[in-house]
């Protein structure tokens, strides 16, 4: 294979799976570098999209099969890029294969293993309200369907490797080093959430019933850890009411980040729809302070969460949220700033819209690819206006989340944006032999 | 023993197949009954394919697809939705229950949905009890209902009905005029009416002739209506007069064109 | 017939080799074997030996799921010769073993019904040859705005002719009119000029100036297009893809806030003009009205996502030139998305740009005011108080909107408009800049309200969408298509309306024609075709009823 | 030639008043020296007239009433006795000398004991000489409010304000005062409506308790804000909306003068150690004033500051101290008082510096801020280390110092004051300090650390029916947490509290009222100190 006829992506979220598809469809090698076990990425745990209501994991599994079956793409899963070097046409790239401590050749995905486990773990897909096995698969539609054991809580009991007919299991696997060479690279690390205890005064991780809306979404969802019924979690009752409170962390210029999310707004609006379509006696309030609705059908979408279901629009964000901790029920503090009253509300749930921010670990893909980040840690564009996905490395695209904040579809369109830069270098880069 | 119900299912690939294999996933279990058949989506569902299933003496037939909006086909399950409509008023008009028939949306995420509609549904079908066509004595009056109903839903004017019907209501008709909801379920049930008794003419005249006023004893049709249809049948060359009895003229099917 | 146990997952569950037994009475099935895994690399070697062994000309697997494994057996059974078409699946495992765990006896009477199912349908498949075909190397770009400009520019980078319509006679759309552009504020006419530079040298673009779409026939890879120009001369070319870049217009809010009336109420628009023409005197207060025409409760319901940035950064304008001029935004929730439009917000607030916040419900007033000033009246939602500022100048935030003449184009393409009137996609989510129709792309403003930054991403996203068919130059898609018996058919053009993929059009005879590569057989044109003319490769009317016969033990009539 | 002594006297209508009337019919002379003002009785004279009086440059104040028993209303003239005398100890502190104030039971019918008492007076005061206070402080400049507004909106990041509402949907009294919303006064101040602003009661409303400033997103400081308007906002609104009719302000001011020689070291427990040459400087704060201003509280405030000297001198620290320590300012700085704060400041750095200590410790959240972060910023190179009781405590504690001996078997709630929490982020040592005593269980309020809620008043501003609420909704929050001890390290948290609760209160007493103490106080008593 020419070196620059290949392309490396790392991320396999959404907006690596879409470069990595419009590279491959068009010929071209890809190797899709992931970090966890699975591709997939946010998208994998979201219950449904906004503004469609499209089941997300039922639009997005097809796409994850097709990056696992497509001829041109190599899945790399579970394994970090550790040195990048050379320059656009000829990188030369080292990744660490971390040990799945499972054979992925002779796997099946049965999940005998993961039936026979007796090591139970909170499951990281669910948010840690779910649990899995020490061996697992992040959730059902994983790509690839191959198990993982987890090193850290797995007791080495071998019940897995005894109950395991194809003989998958190998306790003894080591870690692997893959050596590539790519004519170009793909950024896409995609996002993490801010940490919404440094706002103590919403009381996350200190009451049961206060949750960040990732949590939230699992709980929606019909493949989450309550098989989608919405219930507290602090005493399982349904709840009658819930409040969602909007940029915890973002827009702040003390005790978070200056940027707004951009996604917030909406994906609160398609959960407050969600809770309306479970319980149609489950009030909704979203305290917000500036609706953003600059995208595609969003106001049509907001008017109708408003007219249609009835879910309630408050213009303020709460000072504090306060619990009862015999019943667990919340009080919320704020200012109508519409009708200028400050009043409190109770609530059984409080769902906390965080602030996405780009991922800690940039830092080092930076370094690693000599790549300059802004000052909150996002990939810096050569030319916000006219080059927005190429960076201060030629051979070097940036798509998706970590290059600014945006939703699923702005991804996607800059996935295929970066995709086509990269083949475009490509192209007019001499081609090397490698072998 | 226990009445066991059969049940057909025609599940679309992308959201409601995937849902019974992640009720499998997730070792949800539910009732044996249910036999499935994997189509792309669940628009390829023919209603005529239903019938010929039921016909066979399936219990309960369950056609799922994607939640509108889902469809991986754009909009394949709205044209389903309609196409199921216009099938279970066809089924009303034979002697079989329409409750027989169930279209739901299952998508790929919701097993635990899937497992508990076929749950239900078989309960459903328990209560119902053993289709009438079910075994080797099938009841011969219902089958040939059956059989009409059958080569209604395989008929032009239903069938370019419904494949109108999104077109006609969204955007009006050739002449670019609004077509409501309802003025079209009134054309559509008149159609269903005509296009039924005809073909049910027609299977009767097919075993021996009949007169008109035969006809409208075994239907219980006021004969002018009868002759009616007699008319339309003969102008499509469905029937023929086969013989005059005194003044009576017994009609007979043509099998020709047919 | 192959039957796996899948470790213990059929195996415990379902009598495996009870199944196998059964299988071998099943009609036509010359061989019948379990395997441990038949998905594993032995037991596909096993596959591959049955069919020579026994040269089978069908084959079945019974295990799990056909949505993650069928291809892998599909290719195993072309290794061995098979065409792949005649390779049929049994899930036994997530539709029964596993959905059927604590009743293990009726789980392997379900098995056997599955096998008998699968048999039933092999029996009537047919080999099938997958369509393929060749795609022209070279794309229509309609628009040559900076949308336009970069996808042909990228394009062309990548070695295809590219054919640049623009219907005025002179390249670069919306940025020709505007001043700076945030949030760098490089000059536009800088930036444009960069890329018209680029434009006209690259020996793979031809620009067509004062040129518009007249006709377009055909589909994916071979687009039959015919140009007009103004001066009437046309042209035809056949191009493999097409891409929408046809910008948008900025609403006239004729009648609003008295513009029209007072010849010192102006759009945002007009405002950068005068900014960038350096004809803006002096203004003591300024008031620009946000939301003007946008996020309407009937008509303009969207939100114009860029007016809010625009304001901010015009008033940042007037301060620098006139650092003493009051300016007033008075706007409705403050669109200050992403990365670093919240800075902007923050710099205006330094400048003491003055910000108020009013309600749709109560919208405010502009009143001629003493000595050819205006009064605007508006009702602060946050203070509940009435407040008029006076001001010489009021400049009005309206939305863009689609082009009068963008339905034309979509019926010349066959590609709807949302409700909002700007080009609607193939799907929201994950297909935002393809339309459904292959081969047929859009980007830029022609989708919805964008800044230039977001354009030109969408721009080099097109880019990527429309060289995928180009590079690889033949199209092979799944067999799994729609086949029109002409004789059977009467034209009536229900398979037309239905099919949302423009895949089936009547031909020169007025009978229904299928591409095959367009279609992604779904079958719903065959199960309405009022003629029953339309069968449905791979699932015909024949496979499919036998399955459900033989769910019911019945043999096919 | 000395300039004749003034004396400020208030006389009852139905006797003294009387009295003089008399004196004068019976044309019996007595010096000119006297300003008679008629109140109906002298129950009616308030310590602050007499404060005042003095600050204003008065050399002696006489009250005089009717003789005991004679009061027209029954005991007016009681009362007055017991405030003169109270009056009496705080001139004592002050330096003044008690025997400025007199106070003398004047019938109708003693128009000769009137001019006798006032011929003595006179005489008196001519001995003593004049009121150190004469010719008091020049007065200041006048400011430009909208060069002040201007410049704290930018400084304090007003301008940034997104009008979220979170700071009223935090701040303690925007929940019972719905016409109070430091959004809303923000709001108008970027309108431009400062001066309809300043001139309202808004800016005395504020708590500066930082709970607002705390949690808003775009680091409004609101209430270093307010702080910075009030310098240019109506004295007389804030003269209306002072409590204790201004009394402690009126302290403060007088310690700005120079001349001030005050005794107010008589706290000083007997055998306790304090040497002028130690590095440690323990600055006391208005203690010994407030243990009079609030006697009646009987909350034994003078405890403190022994606790503190007991349990370092324990630990064999002899810390230095002032014996004519001026308070620190904290309440003029907070009701725009700036020229005054910086006096006292300048004059106390200036003491500072005389001792040579590098560290300050003060037991007085208000001293604690005001030092720490108001001298610094405002003075520049205050090179001391300020430290608050807690801390040098903890410290303490860590280095194995301080030894508890026995169980000290309590249940304590820990009450985080806003300066030493919100303002300074000391939230760990109190408490380490507090968990370190054996026997002592540890409870929290909901309401805790940054999120704790104000005592209801700051610097005397505003005390109305609002603060009360808050004050005792914080008290049955720390009730309700089953403590049977409520602890905090401030003083005044302690005097506002006490002050509520010794009314009529809206709910069952049960609900509100719990033993209260001091940090030092409680390790006092652990050390087996007091």
């Amino acid at each position: 294979m020419e070196a620059s006829k290949s392309v490396l992506v790392i991320g396999g979220g959404i907006a690596g799976m879409q470069a990595s598809l419009d590279l491959a469809s068009r010929g071209l090698k890809v190797y899709l570098a992931e970090k966890t076990p699975s591709i997939g990425g946010r998208m994998a745990q979201l219950d449904k999209t906004f503004p469609t209501m499209d089941c997300s994991i039922c639009i997005l599994a097809p796409k994850m099969i097709e990056c696992f079956r497509h001829p041109n793409i190599t899945l790399l899963t579970y394994s970090e890029v550790q040195e990048v070097s050379g320059s656009a046409g000829n990188f030369t790239v080292k990744i660490l294969k971390k040990p799945r401590f499972i054979n992925e050749e002779k796997c099946t995905g049965c999940g005998v293993c993961a039936q026979h486990c007796p090591v139970e773990v909170p499951n990281e897909f669910d948010m840690g309200i779910g649990v899995r096995k020490a061996i697992y698969v992040p959730f059902p539609q994983a790509v690839p369907l191959k198990y993982t054991v987890d090193e850290e809580n797995c007791l080495k009991c071998r019940l897995c490797q005894r109950m395991c007919q194809a003989e998958a299991v190998d306790l003894n696997q080591k870690p692997e080093v893959v050596h590539l060479n790519v004519g170009a690279v793909v950024v896409a690390t995609g996002f993490e959430l801010f940490d919404v205890q440094r706002r103590s005064e919403y009381g996350y991780g200190k009451y049961q019933n206060v949750l960040i809306s990732l949590e939230f979404e699992r709980l929606l969802s019909a493949s989450g850890p309550t098989g989608g019924h919405l219930l507290r979690l602090s005493d399982g009752r349904i709840p009658k009411r819930i409040a969602f409170i909007q940029c915890v962390g973002s827009r702040s210029l003390k005790g978070g980040v200056s940027f707004c999310s951009s996604a917030c707004c909406m994906y609160a609006t398609k959960e407050a729809i969600l809770i309306r379509e479970h319980e149609p006696e489950c009030e909704v309030y979203i305290f917000y302070n500036e609706l953003k609705v600059f995208g595609k059908g969003f106001q049509d979408f907001v008017t109708r969460a408003q007219n249609d279901w009835g879910v309630k629009y408050v213009r303020a964000l709460p000072g504090e949220v306060l619990e009862d901790s015999k019943t667990g029920d919340l009080t919320l503090w704020y200012e109508d700033t519409r009708e200028n009253v400050t009043k409190s509300i109770k609530a059984d749930i409080v769902v906390l819209c965080p602030a996405l921010v780009p991922r800690a670990a940039n830092k080092e893909v930076g370094v690693i690819l000599g790549l300059e980040l802004d000052e909150h840690g996002f990939f810096k564009p050569k030319d916000s206006l006219f080059a927005p996905v190429d960076t201060n490395v030629l051979g070097v695209f940036i798509c998706g989340y970590c290059q600014s904040p945006k939703d699923i579809p702005e991804s996607v369109a800059q996935a295929s944006a970066a995709a086509a830069r990269a083949a475009e270098v490509i192209a007019l880069s001499p081609s090397k032999e490698v072998h | 023993m226990t009445f066991e119900p059969r049940i057909v299912g025609f599940l679309c690939n992308w959201c409601s197949y995937a849902g019974a294999d992640l009720a499998g996933v997730s070792r949800i279990s539910y009732p044996t009954n249910i036999r499935i058949i994997r189509l792309m989506c669940s628009g390829r569902v023919d209603p005529v394919f239903v019938l010929e299933t039921l016909a066979n003496g399936a219990d309960g037939v369950m056609v799922m697809g994607c939640h509108p909006g889902d469809c991986h086909y754009v909009e394949g399950n709205l044209q389903t939705e309609r196409k199921i409509k216009m099938l279970k008023k066809l089924i009303a008009r034979t002697g079989l229950e329409p409750e027989r028939v169930r279209l739901e949306w299952v998508s790929a995420s919701e097993g635990g949905r899937f497992a508990e509609l076929v749950k239900e549904f078989t309960n459903q079908i328990k209560a119902l009890g053993p289709s009438p066509l079910v075994g080797e004595k099938p009841d011969p009056n219902i089958l040939e209902d059956l059989l009409a109903a059958k080569a209604t839903a395989g008929d032009f004017r239903l069938r370019v009905l419904v494949g109108k019907e999104k077109g006609m209501i969204d955007d009006g008709n050739v002449y670019g005029e609004e077509v409501s909801q309802e003025e079209f379920d009134k054309t559509m049930d008149e159609a269903i009416d005509a296009e039924y008794v005809r073909n049910k003419i027609y299977l009767m005249v097919r075993k021996e002739p009949l007169s008109v006023k035969e006809l409208s004893k075994r239907l219980d049709l006021d004969p002018q209506a009868v002759l009616r249809h007699m008319v339309v049948m003969r102008r499509r060359g469905m029937v023929t007069v086969d013989r005059i009895e005194g003044t009576t003229p017994l009609y007979a099917a043509l099998e020709v064109g047919r | 017939m192959f039957i796996c146990h899948c470790g213990i997952n059929i195996g415990g569950i379902v009598n495996v080799p009870e199944v196998v037994k059964y299988a071998m009475t099943l009609p036509n099935v010359v061989y019948s074997e379990g395997n441990l895994y038949t998905c594993s690399s032995e037991g596909l070697s096993k596959i591959k030996e049955g069919i020579g062994k026994y040269n089978l000309n069908r084959v079945i697997v019974a295990s799990c799921t056909p949505r993650t494994h069928e291809p892998l057996f599909r290719a195993t059974c072309e290794e061995a010769g098979v065409n792949k078409y005649l390779f049929e699946m049994a899930n036994i495992r997530e539709h029964c073993s596993w959905a059927h765990m604590h009743e293990p006896d009726k789980a392997t009477e379900k098995a056997k019904d599955i096998v008998r199912m699968a048999v039933a349908k092999a029996r009537l498949l047919k080999p099938q040859e997958e369509p393929e075909i060749d795609v022209a190397p070279s794309a229509l770009v309609i628009g040559g705005g900076i949308s336009g400009m970069t996808a042909a520019l990228c394009l062309a980078d990548q070695g295809f002719k590219v054919y640049l319509v623009e219907k005025e006679p002179e390249l670069g759309g919306m940025l020709r009119h505007l001043h700076k552009l945030y949030p760098t504020m490089v000059d536009a006419s800088e930036g444009l000029n960069k890329i018209v530079e680029a434009v006209k040298p690259n020996k793979n673009i031809e620009v067509w100036k004062s040129t518009v779409v007249k006709q377009v026939k055909g589909f994916i890879g071979n687009f039959d297009v015919s140009f007009q120009r103004e001066n009437g001369e046309t042209a035809n070319f056949r191009v493999g893809t097409i891409i929408v870049a046809t910008g948008a217009d900025v609403f006239e809010p004729v009648g609003m806030y008295g513009y029209e009336k007072y010849d010192n109420v102006i759009t945002q628009f007009k405002l950068e003009q005068l900014l960038k023409g350096g004809q803006l005197e002096k203004p003591e207060r300024v008031v620009m009205i946000q939301c003007t025409g946008a996020r309407e409760e009937k008509g303009r319901t969207y939100c114009s996502r860029i007016c809010c940035m625009t304001a901010l950064k015009n008033a940042l304008l007037v301060k620098e030139s006139y650092p003493e001029t009051d300016v007033y935004i008075l706007f409705r929730d403050l669109q200050t998305y992403g990365k670093e439009y919240e800075e902007w917000h923050r710099m205006a607030q330094d400048r003491g740009v003055k910000f108020i916040k009013y309600a749709l419900e109560k919208p405010p007033e502009v009143v001629a005011g003493n000595n050819g000033k205006l009064t605007v009246d508006v009702y602060h939602a946050l203070l509940n108080e009435q407040v008029q500022i006076e001001s010489d100048l009021v400049v009005l935030s309206t939305p863009l909107v689609q082009h009068e003449d963008a339905k034309e184009l979509s019926q010349i393409l066959k590609v709807p408009l949302g409700p909002d009137g700007f080009f609607f996609e193939a799907h929201v989510k994950l297909r935002p800049i393809d339309f459904a129709t292959d081969g047929i792309y859009v980007c830029g403003t022609a989708h919805s309200p964008k800044d230039t930054a977001e354009s030109v991403s969408q721009a080099l996203g097109v880019a990527s969408r429309a060289a995928i068919p180009m590079a690889v130059k033949r199209l092979r898609t799944e067999a799994i298509t729609a086949t029109v018996d002409e004789i059977l058919c009467s034209g009536c053009g229900t398979c037309v309306t239905i099919c949302p993929y423009g895949a089936i059009e009547k031909d020169e005879k007025g009978v229904a024609r299928v591409t095959a590569v367009v279609c992604k057989g779904c079958g719903t044109c065959g199960a309405s075709c009022p003629e029953k003319a339309i069968s449905m490769r791979h699932f015909t009317d024949e496979q499919v009823v036998a399955q459900a016969l033989a769910a019911l033990g019945r043999a096919v009539a | 030639m000395t300039a004749e002594p003034k004396i400020v006297a208030f006389l009852c209508n139905w006797c003294s008043y009387a009295g003089a009337d008399l004196a004068g019919m019976s044309r019996i002379s007595y010096p000119p020296n006297i300003r008679a003002i008629r109140v109906m009785c002298s129950g009616r004279v308030d310590p602050a007239f007499v404060i005042q009086a003095f600050e204003t440059g008065a050399d002696g104040v006489l009250v005089s009433g009717c003789h005991p028993g004679d009061c027209h209303y029954v005991s007016g003239n009681l009362k007055a006795e017991k405030r003169m005398q109270n009056t009496r100890k705080l001139l004592k502190l002050l330096g003044l000398g008690p025997e400025r104030l007199r106070l003398e039971w004047i019938s109708t019918a003693e128009g000769a004991k009137f001019a006798q008492v006032v011929t003595g007076f006179t005489e008196e005061l001519r001995r003593i000489g004049p009121n150190p206070l004469k010719a008091g402080g020049n007065p200041k400049a006048p400011v430009s409010t909208k060069e002040v507004v201007s410049k704290a909106l930018k400084k304090t990041n007003v301008q940034y304000c997104l009008e979220c509402g979170k700071c009223s949907g935090s701040c303690p009294i925007s929940r019972i005062n719905e016409a109070y919303s430091p959004r809303r006064t923000v709001e108008r101040f970027l309108l431009g409506y400062e001066d309809k602003v300043l001139l309202g009661t808004d800016v005395w409303t504020c708590l500066t308790c930082f709970t607002c400033s705390e949690r808003c997103p775009s680091d409004v400081r609101f209430p270093e804000f307010v702080r910075a308007c009030r310098s240019v906002a109506s004295k007389e609104v804030m003269e209306e909306l002072c409590a204790h009719r201004g009394i402690p302000l009126s302290l403060s001011r007088i310690m700005t003068n120079p001349r001030i020689k005050q005794e107010r070291m008589g706290w000083l427990p007997n055998g306790a150690e304090i040497s002028q040459k130690s590095g440690l400087l323990y600055f006391v704060g208005c203690l010994p004033y407030f243990d009079v201003v609030f006697e009646d509280f009987n909350l034994d405030l003078l405890k403190i500051p022994q606790s503190v000297v007991k349990a370092l001198n324990k630990v064999g620290i002899k810390p230095a101290m002032l014996g004519n320590e001026k308070c620190c300012g904290h309440d003029l700085l907070w009701t725009g008082d700036v020229e005054n704060f910086e006096k006292l400041a300048k004059m106390n750095v200036a003491d500072f510096k005389e001792t040579g200590a590098t560290r300050i410790v003060t037991a007085c959240p208000e001293c604690y801020r005001t030092l720490k972060k108001d001298y610094a910023e405002r003075l520049g190179n205050f090179d001391f280390e300020v430290l608050h009781v807690s801390e040098l405590l903890s410290e303490l504690v860590d280095k194995g110092q301080i030894k508890f001996e026995g169980e000290l078997p309590r249940k304590v709630v820990y009450h985080d004051s806003c300066r030493l929490g919100r303002h300074m982020g000391v939230y760990a040592p109190p408490r380490k300090v507090i968990a370190s005593i054996p026997g002592v269980e540890m409870v929290e309020m909901g309401r805790n650390r940054e999120n704790a809620v104000c005592c209801g008043v700051n610097a005397w501003m505003s005390c109305n029916k609002y603060s009360k609420e808050v004050q005792i909704d914080r008290l049955m929050e720390a009730k309700a947490t089953g403590a049977d001890l409520l602890v905090t390290a401030c003083p005044k948290c302690q005097i506002h509290w006490k002050c509520v609760t010794s009314e009529k209160l809206p709910v069952n007493p049960e609900e509100v009222t719990m033993e209260m103490r001091d940090l030092s106080v409680l390790v006092a008593e652990a050390m087996h100190l007091t």
